[in-house]
C-alpha cells in the first residue's frame, strides 16, 4: 500500500481560494512571468489578497523580476511554511527558488512532480486568488496543476507570431478534454488592438489585454512597482475580469 | 517545524478515508519518514499526538500509529553508482534547504563517482503511509 | 530483471556522428527552433551531411519552421525509420510530430524519456552531423541527450536580457558538472556585436553568432531557405567552427 | 517494418552483455513485446532469427529465445480508472503512430471514464530484455 498524504492536504490547502489562475502557455518567452507577476502586484495593490507561485520548477525566474533576493529572503516556518510577503505589499510569494539558492535545478519529471506536491502541501497562504507561472511546453507542470487545483482558470498567454498561435491553438484542444476553462486570453508584443482581436477571435478566447512592446520593461526587472506600472494600463480588462469573480 | 504540516497532511488523509468507508476505528497507521526530511522525531510524534486527539474529538479513532524511519538512498542515472547521504556530506544550510523540499537535493548532491546531478532518490524522500488498517 | 534494449542501440546509432550538437537554452523564446533551422539548412546546403532532430517533445515546432506538412510527409519504414529529407537538399529531419500529428503532446517526464530513448534507438540516420532542437527548462530532454549522447557540444542561445543571461550563466554550472563542454554561444535579437561580445565574455563562451531582429523573419515561417539566407549572414562563425570538426 | 530495428536493438544487447562478461554462450534470452508496438511476430521472429545467426557468426551462441506478449494497461492519474486497449479502440492510423512511438497514445486514447490525457502507460508499451541466462 501507498498513500500519499500530500494529496490530501493539498486539496485542503487549495481549497482557501476563490479562484486559481495559471498563467500559460505552449511556447517560451511570450511573457507569462512577466504577466504573472505585474498581474500579481496590479491586483494586491487594489486590495485582493494575492498569492504568486513560480512552477516552473528547473528555470525559476520569478524571484528575479521582484527583485526578491533569496538568499537572504525565506518564508517562515510555521506549521508549515508561510509565503514571503513582498515589501509593503500583501502580495504572497512562493518559489522552490528559496530552497535552490537561485540555481538551476536538473530535474526530471517524476522530481518536478514531487516537488510541486511538497511545495503545494506545505505552504499556508492566506490569500484568497491564486496566480501560478508556469513553464512552457505541457508536462508535469501544467498537468499538475490542472489536476491538483479545483477548477483552475488559465490565462492563455500568445504573441501574434505564427509559432505561438498555431501550438496555443493546437493546446486548447487538451486543456478542452482536460475539463479546464480558459479566463481568457493576453496578447503580449503586439503593435495593434485590432491584431489582439482578431487573434482572440481565431482562438476562441476572450480579450483580457494586448500588451505593446514596453521598451523600458527591460529596466523594470527587478523592480516591481515599475513592472506594474508599465503593464498596468493594458490589463485594466484582466484586472476588472479577476475582480469581479474574486468579489462576488 | 514543517513537522506540523506534515502531521497534518496525515490526519486529513486518515479522517478523508475513514469518511470514505464510512468506519470511525483505524486499528492501526504505519507511517513512513524519508531521512531527507531530516525530521525531528519528537516534534513529529507530539504534533500526531495532538492532531489525533483532535480526529477523536471528531468522531474518529485511531488505537495505533506505527513510525518507521527509512535511510536516503541514491542512484546515479548515467554511471548506475548507488550510494548513501553519510557519504557525500552536506551542510547544514543544504540540509535545510532539502527538508522542505527533498527534490532540492539535486542541486546540492552529485554521483561520488562521476560528479552528475541526474540521479534517482530510490528511497527516503518523503512521507507517506504505509498501511492503513479499518477497525 | 529489466534490461533496456533501446541504450544499447542508442550507443550504436549515434555512433555514426562526427559531432552532436544540441541546442539550448534555460529560457524559451529565445530562438533555439529558428537557428536550429537555419543552422542545419546552410550546412546541408555547404554539402554536409546534417541531421536535425526535434526534441521539444511537448510542444513540437521544427517542421513549422520548415514548412513540413507532418500529415502527408512520413518517415519511411526500414530497418527502422528513416528520416524525412527535406525537398533537393540532403537534411535529414526527424521529429515526434509525424507520429501525433501536429497535436499538442500531454506527457509526462517519464512518457518524454521513453519517447526520446524510442526515437532515438529506432531512427537510421545517415548524417554525419546531428543538429537537436531542445525544449527551455532543464528536464528530461537536456538530461537524457547530455547522457546519451557521446560528447555532446551544446550551442548556448540567450537575448541580451538580463533574465535570459543570468539564467543561462546558472545553468552552465550544471552543464560543466556534467561535463559537458559547450561548443559556444548564440546571441539572438541583440541589436549591437559590441553588446554580443561582452555578454559572451561574462559567460565565457566563445561567440559563434551574433543575429539583430530580422524584421521579416516571420514571413520565412514555413519558408525554410527564405529562413536560412535570413540568419546565415550572421552565422558564419558557427557555420565555420562546426565545419573545422566536422570535415576534420 | 520496424520489427528488425527492435530486434537489432535485442542482439546488440546480448552481445554487448555477453563481451563485458567474457562469455560466449547465452543460454536463455526471454524478450518481452508489449501491445502497444503492435508487432508482426511472424517478421519479428524472423529478424531476431537472422540476427542471432549472424551473432553465432561472430562468436556468440544463443541457445533459447523466449518472446513473450503483453497485453497494454492503462490507470488514469485523474480518477483512478484502468483499462485496456480493447476498451477504448483505436484507427489503423493511430494504432500505426503508436506502434512506433507508443508514448503518442497520450495524445490519441483518452481515459473512458473522465476524459483525460493524463494517464500511466502500467503495461505493455515497449521492448525489453527480462532475463539474460549466460551459459
Ligand atoms: N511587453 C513586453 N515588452 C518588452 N519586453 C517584454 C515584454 N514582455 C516580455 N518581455 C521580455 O521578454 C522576455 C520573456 O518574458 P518572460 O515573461 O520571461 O516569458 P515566459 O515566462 O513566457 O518565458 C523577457 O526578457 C522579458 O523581459
Ligand atoms: N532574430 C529574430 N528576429 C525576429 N524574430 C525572431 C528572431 N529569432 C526568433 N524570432 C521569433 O521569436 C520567436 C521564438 O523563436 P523560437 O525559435 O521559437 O524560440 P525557442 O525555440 O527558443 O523557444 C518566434 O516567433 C520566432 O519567429
Ligand atoms: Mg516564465
Ligand atoms: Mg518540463
Ligand atoms: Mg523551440
Ligand atoms: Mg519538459
Ligand atoms: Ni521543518
Ligand atoms: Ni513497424
Ligand atoms: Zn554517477
Ligand atoms: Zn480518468
Amino acid at each position: 500500500m501507498f498513500i500519499d498524504p500530500r494529496l490530501y492536504a493539498i486539496k485542503r490547502r487549495l481549497a482557501v481560494f476563490r479562484l486559481i489562475v495559471p498563467i500559460v502557455s505552449p511556447k517560451g518567452g511570450v511573457g507569462k512571468s512577466v504577466i504573472a507577476a505585474a498581474l500579481s502586484l496590479s491586483l494586491a495593490l487594489k486590495g485582493v489578497r494575492v498569492g504568486l507561485l513560480d512552477l516552473d520548477i528547473t528555470n525559476p525566474c520569478s524571484h528575479l523580476l521582484l527583485g526578491i533576493d533569496v538568499e537572504t529572503t525565506k518564508p517562515i516556518e510555521d506549521r508549515g511554511i508561510r509565503p514571503v510577503k513582498l515589501g509593503s505589499t500583501e502580495l504572497e510569494f512562493m518559489s522552490i527558488a528559496f530552497y535552490s539558492g537561485n540555481k538551476t535545478l536538473p530535474l526530471r519529471g517524476t522530481d518536478i512532480d514531487n516537488a510541486i506536491k511538497e511545495v503545494l502541501s506545505i505552504t499556508q497562504w492566506s490569500a484568497s486568488l491564486l496566480i501560478i507561472d508556469t513553464p512552457p511546453g505541457f508536462s508535469d507542470e501544467v498537468l499538475d496543476i490542472i489536476s491538483l487545483a479545483p477548477n483552475p482558470r488559465p490565462i492563455i498567454v500568445t504573441t501574434p507570431s505564427v509559432l505561438s498561435i498555431e501550438t496555443v491553438k493546437r493546446s486548447l484542444e487538451v486543456l478542452s478534454n482536460e475539463g479546464v476553462k480558459p479566463l481568457g486570453l493576453i496578447v503580449n508584443l503586439s503593435h495593434s488592438v485590432d491584431l489582439c482581436l482578431q487573434i482572440s477571435q481565431v482562438l476562441s478566447l476572450e480579450l483580457l489585454a494586448c500588451i505593446p512592446w514596453l521598451t523600458n520593461l527591460e529596466k523594470a526587472v527587478g523592480k516591481p512597482l515599475a513592472l506594474k506600472d508599465l503593464l498596468e494600463p493594458y490589463m485594466t480588462k484582466a484586472i476588472e475580469t479577476i475582480l469581479r469573480i474574486v468579489e462576488r | 517545524m514543517h513537522e506540523w504540516a506534515l502531521a497534518e497532511a496525515i490526519t486529513v488523509t486518515i479522517e478523508y478515508e475513514a469518511r470514505k468507508r464510512g468506519s470511525r476505528t483505524i486499528e492501526l497507521v504505519e507511517v513512513v519518514v524519508g531521512e531527507l526530511q531530516s525530521i525531528d522525531r519528537e516534534v513529529f510524534e507530539f504534533a500526531l499526538k495532538e492532531l489525533i486527539a483532535s480526529l477523536r474529538e471528531r468522531g474518529i479513532d485511531v488505537r495505533k500509529v506505527d513510525i518507521e524511519f527509512e535511510e536516503a538512498k541514491f542512484k546515479c542515472f548515467r554511471c548506475g553508482y548507488q550510494w548513501n547521504l553519510s557519504e557525500v556530506g552536506i551542510s547544514e544550510h543544504e540540509r535545510e534547504a532539502i527538508h522542505f523540499i527533498p527534490d532540492v537535493a539535486k542541486v546540492y548532491i552529485r554521483c561520488p563517482k562521476c560528479g552528475s546531478h541526474d540521479f534517482e532518490i530510490v528511497a527516503g524522500r518523503g512521507v507517506y503511509i504505509k498501511r492503513l488498517e479499518f477497525g
